[in-house]
């Protein structure tokens, strides 16, 4: 499903988009371990990336790392990867432990936060991030430094005010911020079609001033392009632009999701056949980048990344309690 | 008379005042099919339909106050907060319009309205699905809030609230939805919003709690009775408005009065009470009025040892009205 | 400006037209009045009204008294005399007096309320209407009961998280109400450049799947016809609109602005050319509908109710200090 | 050392604090070229151009957002926000983001942010230009409160409120901005946040207020003088942190406590006062704490005789500690 040869198009190293399907199994591989995990009663939580790497690697690599500034939301294992968060990282937050660099082990999983990563700390209640993207990006327009804020939420979540709100202040100011979108379909058990009116989210960015573009978030290579098209635009003072990747969720909303109570097995499983993993795979051994043994290779090194993190995080010490009254305010 | 669990309850508040009047509905995220993420709408939806168990897209804002302007229609929503941490979005729809409307209109319009949220900690929640919101809104004159403790306080102050003509914030401990089960009665019985309850007789400290806290406040009295500790236990149920008659007559009980809340110290719901019990019954005390509540830090941790530190638990409350009695 | 003999085609009557111009007129005199009565002191606050008259009377006409639920923004006054609100309403609201049928002298003038008029209680926090429209519509839908809801709010607080929420919730359940933006131009001092990203807030309604139409606020038979094609589709259970009328704030922001600090003279004199009061008046010579007699005896009695309506709230009596505790709470 | 009014202090503070450091930046409606609604703003467009006095949309939940952003990314953002009855929009900004942003990250980012307030009433401002908002926000930790009541706090503690590297609420009392005056340093100075301040030093009732309420209580002491009555008045300055000590120190001086605020009553700033003073200094007590504060209606009336009804005055605060030194 994703043309052959369209990389290369795109200024698209081989090296890169063998790299980008790293990240992606990187990104999968940490979820599924980290469902295992809660399975068998070592994590209490977790929320998932599956289904939407590609969007999520694929929008990362045409940001510049150490420059631009990403608001991820908390599916966005791939996107925080690619920034520099390690697996270790991650695990130690699905653990909860100390050295969790997101938050000391104080919230969640998926709700990434790193400042040498230029990853701006998230919450829980939605679409908060995108007002803060925006101030990001008034912040470099007012000390004019070249760089775009990246920040991403789900379908539902786009229907909270704080969308409006934001995308109209850059529209208007015309800030260099890139919103992404990532539709995978379901709002935990709503449907899209009950979240909103309209077809496709990106039919918003009209009345906001901005080009919104629907792009296939199961191809990274579309996605990719997309958001470089944007981070164009935001560079050069143009102003921000509304992205919409559209995948399906493939799991539960979360591990305290059952998801059958609302869509059907054959629904899953047909979505699935659009694994963005899958549907990469099949592209790199057609255009021979990939064969079986570099391919087991690649698996061998990322099961081994993800190994040694859970091991590093299982036994990571939990943040002392006499820290618990820490950080409320300076000093 | 069925022994129901908490939630249960909730549920089942619901489905009989959906049943007796046709006007009451229910709206929220997930409410639907899914029969809401605790599952407290669980059979709504197949039992009553889509038109009266209404998924909406994800916007509290809307949800309030979309639900106020149906309840200016004459309707009576329930509306459903997935997680009280997630009220503040609909902030301004519960303060400055559902709380005001009767009053600003000179008693013209008004909004027969309930807002559930499911609060508290203790579940691995971490900072934002273990919030205690309620002191925010005590200041706020014209709502109504309830956070009661039992399968049976439930039932009948949600039914009294959906029967309410103003607005009602009604406060479910999410720890409790399945940890507590109590007796029920089918029958069709309400409870007066703003009266407390007497949980415990006793003589030597009265404690005044609500929600969770009342349960680890009943198992401390246990302990303590050994040690021949007698500990009154009053649960508030109400928050706004407050039963001041409840409080200082259990004030007089024993002269010693601790507040326990889950919620942060400052600015909590315990300090309104200490202020009634200061002002109005100061020389019925023979010790400073205690307060035992969460530490003041912006939310509760997810790390498991961090979230223990936090919450209150019987022992802590135990040592705590030992202190007091002992003073 | 208003094209000759343009009302008959729009299934206006002569005498629907005259009816227009009695209200609009009756809007603009008790505007002028209550800023003759402010600036002498007789009443704290004014919020006006000027410029407005053409597009809250021709909307108003084409709703259904007695059926419709209007949630109207304070400045409509237009709207709400239509509506059945008086004149001798208005002034015991801008004295604050206890006979006051929107608040019992309890909340400034351009606080409308009244339930027999259906006529829903507003606050002061912009757009906060926005969802209730919504819900009266829901409340009509669930009860299958053939209605609309008409609000209206100005294009600034159309940048509001509530009117895109609203908005959303309308669309997905295909509600029976309608949003009327009153673009005047400025959010007090703030020029519509600096609200919005786009020329007309109506190319919002597409995302909402909702048709978004931008009409000139200064010709009340264009707005009419507007707000009945909407009604139409509405109670067709074809779902809700969104429509923009544009025109200028003829007067400053309100009584306690000064609009000199922010726009030019000269662009107040130029959009005064285009006065709805003035355009239609001329229309109505045109048609000869109306000759300098029977606009003599239109004014003579729009003045005798304003007089008379200030002389009673003058002289009527505060609320009673003992009802400041009244309906907090029911009972 | 120039007379200003409290406003022009308002001005003044940012102007310097503009002056002082370029990453200091105002948003807020109106702010621009109308200098605020207030005036508050005044000639900082002017002064420091459209990049530096930002115009925002009418949509107070992005003011803070992007406020809170721009804090993120190192500027020193002072937000305005028209009316404080405004800031509900905003509350989910302020309460899930701006207060739990350096706890939620473990100090890895934090929002050196201000918002500034104009609060409180006596203006003809009714139901929606009136309200004291204060208490909502002291349940939240994370957050600074201040209240000041004179020029010379007002530039002190603006000027260490955009100093401070944690977000600061800043509520500004509106009646005050034109009718008190009162020394102002040129120099540059702040003052620190969480210290109250003796106004008056007495021996028979301790007064403890903020905002304009410490000048109703100044007026009310000067009266009482010459009926021999004593008063010490406490101006707690900040509401969040709260000044525990000194409340405790003036609950000593005299062993009689009125607390007095214009906001509602009930689930007040005076419940945590009250209680705090119940908890750590109830034998310095030598009656019951009073409170003295709005009726708990859900906002201040615009009919000129309701609105005298509802403020509390010089008179009326005389009359409560006359009854309280005759206790
Ligand atoms: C303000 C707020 N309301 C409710 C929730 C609970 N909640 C968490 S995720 C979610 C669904 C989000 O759906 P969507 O935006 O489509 O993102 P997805 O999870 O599908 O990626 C909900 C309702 C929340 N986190 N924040
Ligand atoms: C939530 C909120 N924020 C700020 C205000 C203060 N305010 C009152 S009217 C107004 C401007 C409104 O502009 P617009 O929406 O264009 O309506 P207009 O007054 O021009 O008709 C502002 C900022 C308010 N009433 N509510
Ligand atoms: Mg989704
Ligand atoms: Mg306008």
């Amino acid at each position: 499903m994703i043309p052959v040869n369209s990389h290369q198009s795109l200024g698209l190293q081989d090296k890169d988009v063998l790299n980008m399907y790293y990240y992606m199994l990187l990104a999968r591989k940490v979820d599924e371990r980290m469902w295992l995990l809660n399975r068998s009663g070592k994590i209490p939580f977790v929320i998932s990336c599956q289904g939407q790497e590609a969007a999520q690697v694929g929008a990362a690599f045409a940001l510049i790392k150490g420059e631009d500034y990403i608001l991820p939301y908390y599916r966005d294992v791939g996107v925080v990867l690619v920034f520099g968060m390690t697996p270790r990282d991650l695990m130690l937050s699905a653990y909860a432990k100390a050295e969790d660099p997101n938050s000391g082990g104080r919230q969640m999983p998926g709700h990434f936060g790193n400042k040498k990563l230029k990853t701006v700390s998230g919450s829980s209640p939605v679409t908060t991030q995108v007002p803060h993207a925006v101030g990001i990006a008034l912040g470099a327009k007012i000390k004019q430094e070249r760089l775009v804020a990246f920040t991403t939420f789900g379908e539902g979540s786009s229907n909270q005010g704080d969308f409006h709100e934001g995308a109209n202040f850059a529209g208007v100011h015309k800030l260099p911020v890139i919103f992404m979108v990532e539709n995978n379909k379901y709002a935990i058990s709503v449907p899209v079609k009950k979240q909103l009116p309209v077809d496709s989210v990106a039919v918003r960015g009209a009345g906001y001033g901005m080009p919104g573009v629907s792009v296939d978030g199961n191809n990274p290579f579309e996605v990719y392009a997309a958001v470089r098209a944007a981070r164009e635009r935001a560079i050069n003072g143009e102003g921000p632009t509304l992205l919409e990747a559209v995948m399906y969720r493939l799991v539960p909303h979360s591990s305290d999701d059952d998801d059958r109570a609302y869509r059907t097995r054959e629904e899953v499983e047909e979505a699935k056949k659009r694994d963005p993993i899958f549907l990469l795979e099949r592209y790199l051994y057609d255009v021979d980048l990939l064969d079986d043994k570099k391919h087991q290779e690649i698996l061998d090194k990322v099961m081994k990344e993800v190994n040694e993190a859970t091991e590093y995080a299982e036994h990571a010490p939990y943040p002392d309690i006499k820290t618990i009254m820490d950080h409320v305010y300076e000093g | 008379m069925a022994i129901l669990s908490y939630i249960e309850a909730v549920t089942l508040a619901m489905r009989e005042e959906m049943k007796r009047d046709k006007d009451v509905f229910v709206l929220g995220e997930d409410v639907g099919i899914r029969g809401g993420v605790f599952r407290a709408t669980n059979g709504l939806y197949e039992e009553f339909g889509e038109n009266r168990v209404i998924d909406t897209p994800l916007a509290e804002s809307a949800i309030v106050g979309v639900g106020i302007g149906a309840a200016l229609y004459g309707l009576r929503p329930i509306a459903e907060i997935q997680f009280a941490d997630f009220i503040f979005p609909a902030a301004n729809q519960i303060i400055s319009e559902a709380a005001k409307m009767r009053y600003r209109s000179n008693n013209d319009w008004n909004v027969p309205m309930v807002i559930r949220a499911p609060y508290g900690g203790g579940v691995h929640g971490a900072l934002y699905h273990s919030q205690s919101v309620e002191a925010v809104f005590t200041n706020v004159p014209g709502l109504k809030i309830i956070a009661p403790s039992t399968p049976y306080d439930v039932k009948g102050l949600l039914k009294a609230a959906i029967r309410d003509n103003d607005p009602v914030l009604f406060f479910e401990h999410k720890r409790l939805y399945r940890l507590v089960k109590g007796e029920v009665p089918e029958t069709d019985y309400t409870l007066p919003i703003g009266k407390a309850e007497v949980k415990r007789e006793g003589d030597d400290v009265t404690v005044i709690t609500y929600g969770l806290m009342v349960h680890y406040a009943l198992q401390a009295a246990e302990k303590l009775e050994k040690d021949g500790i007698n500990v009154h236990i009053l649960d508030l149920r109400s928050l706004q408005p407050l039963d001041k008659e409840g409080i200082i007559e259990a004030t007089k009980k024993t002269g010693k009065v601790i507040i326990i809340h889950e919620d942060n110290k400052t600015g909590g719901v315990g300090g309104e009470v200490s202020a009634i019990i200061a002002e109005e019954a100061l020389f019925e005390l023979d010790a400073p009025i205690k307060r035992l509540a969460g530490e003041d830090i912006p939310a509760m941790p997810y790390s498991p040892p961090l979230e223990k530190e936090y919450m209150l638990n019987p022992e802590k409350i135990a040592k705590a009205i030992k202190e007091l009695a002992e003073f």
